[in-house]
């Protein structure tokens, strides 16, 4: 037997929280970027829970290019960090402030 | 298996902004790097010259000239003929309507970019176009899928854009801090997408119809009232509405400005596309309230914090990202009602505040493009001295975009005060006329500069900081803006911008009967 | 319910908590594989076969493989930590609080809602032959887009790091 | 009657047209090409004004000329076009024709000024604004003519730019206009909306049948508006500061054109106001305490452009009393009237600044009588006038005016306006006496830099303040109760054409002597206190720090006056023109300026650059959005 479709929603809520969490504490941009993952991660859940659920297989084609564009947003933004961060001693994003107000 | 219906014709427009990025990318291979930036450049404006000309024949046929649009007349016209892949994607009024105004500022994009003098400029177009194919895409999708999927493509391609400028630590940053909070916010809405998905079964947006004729009242269960929320939300972040605009001012600041000026015009007009058709099919128009209240409130909150920080900025893209805050609130006063009228209003206002903000920022390009805050102001100062055409060209774009008779910021403030009065936004006409005062005040300032005859201080030190621009990065600077000399399509864009703020002002009606009925039925 | 399925979502939390708990990036990389396998346990529960496996790969595999490149690139002297302040010490409670309100109202709509029961699916579903069919024909246009954005992926990294030579006066 | 000509393209076009050549060849032609053409410009608009009245074939024409049409296309039709009707062309003569002769005067008062060709294309511009505001037959396009004319002004003001208090008057005029203008927009925007259209005739029949409410707040809006750019309370302290401009600029703006688009637009709007009594009686009120607060604050002026920039927001006072007490002729009238002795007076000081080199402090003057002997008869007859003494022009038009507020029943205004009749010739007799009469003092003796000695013998200065002060003699002729009644002739059909006005015919009573004998008590009050021996006048001059003799011998009466009468009078005055003035209003309006600013870089300090509070931001949003839709509707 499976769990119901809401148990899985609330795992993918319990992990998408998490990485907001993630998000609202950390000041590591790596950890950011993974935290984001952890959002992602969640959806994409939800989405393959609902297709089980609703059974039609749009839910994983979502999941599918959730996927891809995760995978493509973590590239650049690792490209991004590694402009920012490469030869700073502390790699922390509170540290870069040139732009306020 | 279905037939998979690929249309050309419902495709084009963007197929061909897709074609040029590609060109551009296969250029910079073949031709040596000092030969590439003119035909690059070429290739860019006509592959988005081409398709504004299919967007233009199939405007033509879709509103064929006082028939009105199709269909109104056959409904089931919408969803067969002018739709593609099995209704993906079509081609209706609205998708058109705003996808024609992206690529006018996809344009304007490129003409204000042709004085750049950074290597990878084939990578720089190529986002563009892609960005801008990102947009057209989102304006006329009809699955959740296209609407996610393109949205992903021209949120990536402005990560990269803002992060563009070369040795400038503030791009990178600003392209950062756009890349987290963007990814927050398609987080929030992939999760909205399911909830939807998981309510209605389905991701093609002609079934939402279907879901709301055979539940009524009911299918505003709980979950699909979060995630019509959280779907929201997403749109709202791209559109820069309080709160979630606070990406806005940094990426503005640390983009160059070309790029600026196009993603204020461009993202804005591609989510409230977006949004509109969403909240068109989503929600029938009883239940539409649950939506629009909060909307509503943000809207006013964002015409407040816009306008208010637009009055204490030192850089005129901060200011102009500030500005671009307080116009996504005005955009929001064509939600109450959803009404033809109301998003008429919303058509005509984004093309206004295409013209207005292109222009305005072709002149930031034109004095030499900076990110700093403080000293950047000393451009402007008595600039009705030393250039009286140019300070003249950006005191229209300010005054238009704080709403002054007479020019196309005035008739799209009508309009949209019409249709919040109409639908009961008497919060929103109210916000709007205090934060116009405010951000009169805003604009003022800037124009008060230019008007202002330097002491002889100010001039040593202006001068001063030139040539330190000039030392630091020749690539910047008005100095080296002036040896390079002015390249004829930046004036054109500001003369295009300036006839048409002021022709807009004075006979709209032509632009408003066009987009009149723009709201798919 | 399965304890498969118990393992794998136990892994899928704790993996997540992990991320966001270790100091170390690279301590975090190694939780966030153990999610995504977790992850991939629970989509196997849910027949997405293909997906389960996408997971392993694209995840697991060559993203994960990215950030340790990034974090090793950045380590040159050493580990790329943030600063050990308290700034956001006292914050701390505010942000648990915003990120407990919002997973709150979103368990609200779950736990309120009736979804009612699943309905049958096919032999086929979630295999690869029925996720190809998906995503080539069904959805075949936001397949088009997505290799789009990796398109744009992979001129977006080339500008931002990638820069040739510099040339001129610089 | 109804015709359409494009003549009244012409008067609106002409001023233009001159504004774009003067300000293209500023730089390359001479000062006397400069002026004529810039002047010809005027005079030609003002000779067209004349063929429109000609067509107009009587009070009760209309002429119109449509300029831009709009729709009608998503449910509203807005159209823009000119309208001449008696009312929009009797304010068209004052402007161009004052215009004129203040342009011809300028030659003289800005030669050898580096910015001449920029003063004149200035100059020019605001004519044409001031005439579309007045010649429009909407509200968008009066909208229109208002904004450019708070932007002429603006310019002129801040004319002398490197000076900078020149600056910051600029400015303070610039905020206290997008205030009103705020006010025009948003009662505009709201009549669009009821009645679908902006022109008048359309919203003028709309207004019959709209609900009391919407038409009070359009009332109260355009108070709002009309209270900025005519200066009365409270938004009136940017006017003292506006006399940093050039002084032709004072008497054009300032005195005889600008600061009356307020009555105009009372007057236009006068359906609303007959709609809405509440609106009305706020008019009258407000235009009431204005005149009186002015008159007081003149009283202890010592700059000779303050005491006529206070006395001007004390005329428009009675103005905006007369409209909204429904005298709406009478207001018009006195706006006439008004224009040609105030600007005769301004343009007198122009030339006494110019003899005494720049001097302003009329404390330092003295005994011009002698040395500009023609400037001295002429300013004594348009003093005279704006003192209302019988028979010349301030006499009838106050006079109607007074009448008028009785008639509505406004017993209390009507006090209050008969002693400001007192007051205005008590303060107006002892700028006079001060300038030019008694003793010469420091700045009328010696010479000093940039004075102009011969300043009375420059022809092109003389003959305006002769022509306006010979109009502001006979100007009240044309409404000699029961004889001429010009003014209610021709101005009354074309506001009985869209409203029923009622008639408040200009008739001699009893009254005028009371009005005209507290008046002659002002005159000859402050001719004993500030005359050649006069005690007050030596306390002031020695009040400047000069040695003087004993300081005060006092008379009888003068001990009386000054314990009874005097003394509180001048607390009040200075203590309302020293505290509440700079502090009380201005504090409000830097008040809230100050506010927005402090609430923005309070909001800043939000935007501080870390994306963590970004993100709690954004979850607060979220959580905001979500819980509203999810529990607030059910």
């Amino acid at each position: 037997m499976s769990l119901s479709v809401q148990g899985y929603l609330l795992l993918s809520a319990v992990i998408s929280a998490i990485g907001l969490l993630g998000l609202l504490v950390r000041r590591n941009p790596l950890i950011m970027l993974m935290s984001v993952e952890l959002m992602w991660g969640g959806g994409a859940l939800a989405f393959i829970a609902f297709a089980r659920h609703v059974g039609n297989m749009d839910g994983h084609a979502f999941a599918f290019f959730a996927m891809i564009v995760a995978a493509a947003e973590v590239a650049i933004g690792l490209a991004l960090v590694v402009a920012l961060f490469r030869g700073r001693e502390a790699v922390d994003i509170d540290d870069i402030q040139l732009l306020k107000g | 298996m279905p037939e998979v219906d690929v249309s050309f014709q419902v495709i084009a427009r963007a197929l061909t902004l897709v074609v040029a990025a590609v060109l551009v990318l296969i250029v910079d291979l073949i031709l040596p790097s000092r030969l590439v930036r003119r035909p690059v450049a070429w290739i860019s404006a006509l592959g988005i010259g081409l398709a504004g000309w299919y967007t233009y024949s199939l405007w033509v046929q879709v509103t064929p000239a006082g028939a009105g649009p199709v269909w109104n007349v056959t409904a089931a016209d919408v969803s067969t003929a002018w739709t593609a892949f099995l209704g993906a994607i079509s081609a209706d009024g609205l998708g058109l309507a705003f996808g024609g105004i992206i690529l006018a500022a996809a344009l304007a994009g490129v003409a204000m970019s042709v004085r750049r003098r950074e290597d990878d400029v084939s990578g720089y177009y190529s986002l563009l176009l892609l960005a801008a194919a990102g947009m057209m895409l989102l304006a006329a999708g009809t699955s959740l899928l296209t609407i996610f999927v393109s949205l992903e493509l021209l949120s990536l391609a402005l990560y990269v854009l803002v992060g563009f400028r070369r040795r400038d630590p503030r791009g990178k940053e600003g392209a950062f801090k756009y890349l987290i909070l963007g990814s927050v916010a398609s987080g929030i809405l992939l999760y909205g997408f399911a909830l939807l998905y998981g309510s209605v079964g389905s991701v093609w947006l002609s079934d939402f119809q279907a879901y709301w004729y055979a539940h009524g009242a009911h299918g505003m269960t709980p979950l699909y009232r979060a995630g019509l929320a959280l779907t929201v939300v997403g749109f709202a972040f791209k559109m820069a509405v309080v709160p979630f605009h606070a990406w806005a001012p940094d990426a503005y600041q640390g983009a160059p400005a070309s790029i600026s000026g196009f993603m204020a015009v461009g993202t804005k007009a591609a989510s409230l596309a977006a949004l509109i058709r969403l909240l068109s099919v989503a929600l029938p128009a009883a239940e539409l309230g649950a939506v629009v209240w909060p909307l509503t409130v943000l809207a006013a909150l964002s015409m407040f914090v816009g306008s208010i920080l637009a009055t204490v900025q030192s850089n005129m893209k901060r200011l102009m990202a500030y500005s671009s805050i307080a116009h996504a609130g005005y955009l929001l006063m064509a939600l109450p009602g959803l009404s033809q009228q109301g998003i008429a209003a919303a058509a005509f206002y984004s093309l206004a505040y295409l013209f207005m903000t292109v222009g305005a920022f072709a002149i930031i390009v034109w004095l030499g493009d900076a990110p700093e805050s403080g000293s950047e102001m000393a451009r402007y100062e008595s600039l009705f001295y030393r250039r009286p055409y140019l300070a003249g060209a950006l005191t229209l774009f300010l005054l238009a975009l704080a709403g002054t008779p007479a020019t196309a910021g005035f008739v799209g403030k009508v309009l949209l005060v019409r249709n919040a009065m109409e639908f009961g936004g008497w919060l929103l006409v109210a916000a709007l006329a205090v934060t116009t005062g405010i951000s009169a005040y805003a604009y003022l300032r800037v124009v008060l500069v230019m008007i202002r005859r330097p002491a002889a201080a100010q001039v040593v030190e202006g001068a001063a900081w030139h040539e330190a621009a000039a030392a630091e990065d020749p690539d910047q600077g008005e100095e080296e803006a002036r040896e390079l000399g002015t390249p004829w399509p930046l004036a054109v864009v500001v003369i295009v911008a300036a006839a048409a703020t002021i022709y807009l002002g004075l006979f709209p009606q032509g632009a408003i009967a066009a987009l009149s009925s723009l709201l798919p039925v | 319910m399965s304890v498969a399925l118990i393992v794998s979502g136990a892994l899928a939390i704790g993996g997540a908590l992990g991320v966001i708990l270790a100091r170390a990036p690279v301590h975090s990389v190694i939780a966030l594989i153990v999610n995504f396998l977790g992850l991939a346990g629970v989509y196997l529960s849910l027949q997405a076969e293909f997906l389960a496996v996408a997971q392993v790969i694209v995840y697991a595999g060559a993203v994960m493989i990215l950030f340790l490149f990034v974090i090793a690139l950045l380590t040159v002297k050493r580990e790329p930590m943030e600063r050990l302040t308290a700034r956001t010490a006292g914050r701390l409670p505010l942000n648990l609080l915003a990120a407990f309100a919002m997973a709150f109202l979103v368990v609200l709509a779950i736990v309120r809602s009736d979804p009612g029961g699943s309905v049958a699916v096919p032999s086929n579903f979630g295999t690869v032959r029925a996720m190809g069919e998906t995503l080539l024909v069904t959805h075949v246009f936001p397949f088009e887009i997505a290799a789009l954005v990796l398109l744009v992926a992979v001129v977006g990294v080339v500008v931002l790091v990638g820069r040739r030579p510099e040339k001129g006066r610089e | 009657m109804e015709s359409t000509t494009p003549v009244l393209l012409l008067i609106v076009a002409l001023p233009l047209a001159g504004s774009l050549i003067t300000a293209a060849n500023r730089n390359r032609w001479k000062e006397g090409t400069l002026a004529r053409v810039a002047s010809t410009a005027v005079a030609l608009s003002f000779a067209a004004t004349l063929v429109a009245l000609g067509l107009q074939g009587g009070a009760g024409g209309v002429l119109r000329f449509p300029l831009v049409t709009w729709g009608p296309a998503g449910g509203f039709e807005l159209s823009l076009g000119l309208l001449g009707d008696s009312i929009s062309l009797w304010w068209a003569l004052v402007v161009t024709g004052v215009g004129f002769l203040i342009h011809v005067y300028s030659s003289g008062y800005m030669h050898g000024d580096p910015g001449f060709g920029r003063y004149y294309a200035k100059l020019n511009y605001f004519v044409f604004a001031m005439s579309l505001l007045v010649l429009s037959d909407n509200y968008v396009g009066l909208l229109i003519g208002w904004a450019n004319v708070g932007l002429a002004s603006f310019m002129l003001i801040g004319f002398w730019n490197q000076r900078a208090e020149a600056a910051a008057a600029a400015m303070k005029a610039f905020v206290m206009n997008v205030i009103g203008e705020i006010g025009l927009i948003l009662g505009t925007l709201l009549l669009i909306v009821h009645a679908g259209s902006a022109e008048f005739d359309t919203v003028f029949a709309a207004v019959r049948s709209a609900e009391p409410a919407l038409v009070t707040s359009v009332g109260l809006l355009f108070l709002v508006a009309a209270v900025a750019k005519s200066a009365q309370l409270p938004l009136h302290t940017w006017l003292p500061d506006a006399m940093q401009g050039p002084t032709p600029v004072s008497a054009l703006i300032h005195a005889a054109t600008m600061v009356t688009a307020g009555v105009y637009l009372v007057v236009r709007s006068a359906p609303i106001y007959l709609a809405s009594e509440t609106a009305a009686l706020t008019v009258a009120y407000v235009g009431g305490l204005s005149a009186l607060f002015g008159a007081v604050v003149a009283l202890r002026q010592p700059d000779i452009k303050k005491v006529l920039a206070f006395s001007t927001m004390s005329q428009v006072g009675y103005m905006m009393m007369a409209a909204g007490a429904g005298a709406y002729t009478a207001a018009m009238f006195h706006f006439m009237t008004h224009a040609f002795f105030k600007a005769a007076l301004f343009l007198a000081a122009g030339i006494v600044i110019h003899y005494l080199g720049g001097e302003q402090d009329i404390r330092r003057m003295g005994s011009l009588r002698e040395r500009l002997p023609v400037v001295y008869w002429l300013a004594l007859f348009s003093v005279l006038a704006l003192a209302g003494a019988p028979p010349l022009a301030g006499f009838f038009s106050k006079e109607e005016i007074l009448h008028g507020v009785k008639d509505a029943g406004l017993t209390g205004l009507w006090i209050l306006g008969v002693a400001v009749a007192g007051l205005t010739a008590w303060y107006m007799f002892r700028l006079f006496s001060l300038v030019f009469l008694g003793a010469a003092q420091p700045a009328g003796k010696g010479r000093r830099e940039g004075a102009d000695e011969n300043v009375e013998s420059r022809m092109e200065m003389v003959i305006p303040v002769g022509v306006l002060t010979a109009l502001s003699v006979v100007g009240g002729w044309i409404s000699i109760p029961g004889l001429t009644a010009l003014p209610e002739k021709y101005l009354l059909p074309a506001l009985q054409r869209v409203a029923d006005v009622p008639v408040h015919r200009a008739v001699w009573s009893t009254d005028a002597l009371l009005v005209t004998a507290v008046a002659a008590a002002g005159a000859v009050f402050a001719l004993s206190l500030y005359g050649a021996k006069g005690s007050w006048r030596r306390q002031e001059v020695a009040a400047r720090g000069e040695p003087g003799g004993p300081l005060y011998n006092g008379f009888y009466l003068d001990a009386l006056y000054r314990t009874a009468v005097v003394r509180p009078t001048v607390a009040v005055s200075s203590w309302v023109g020293r505290r509440m003035d700079p502090e009380g209003v201005d504090g409000i309006v830097h008040g809230i300026a100050g506010a927005v600013k402090l609430l923005g870089r309070a909001l800043a300090s939000w935007h501080a650059g870390l994306v963590r509070s970004y993100v709690f931001t954004i979850v607060l949003g979220v959580v905001g959005v979500l819980a509203y839709i999810l529990l607030a509707v059910q």
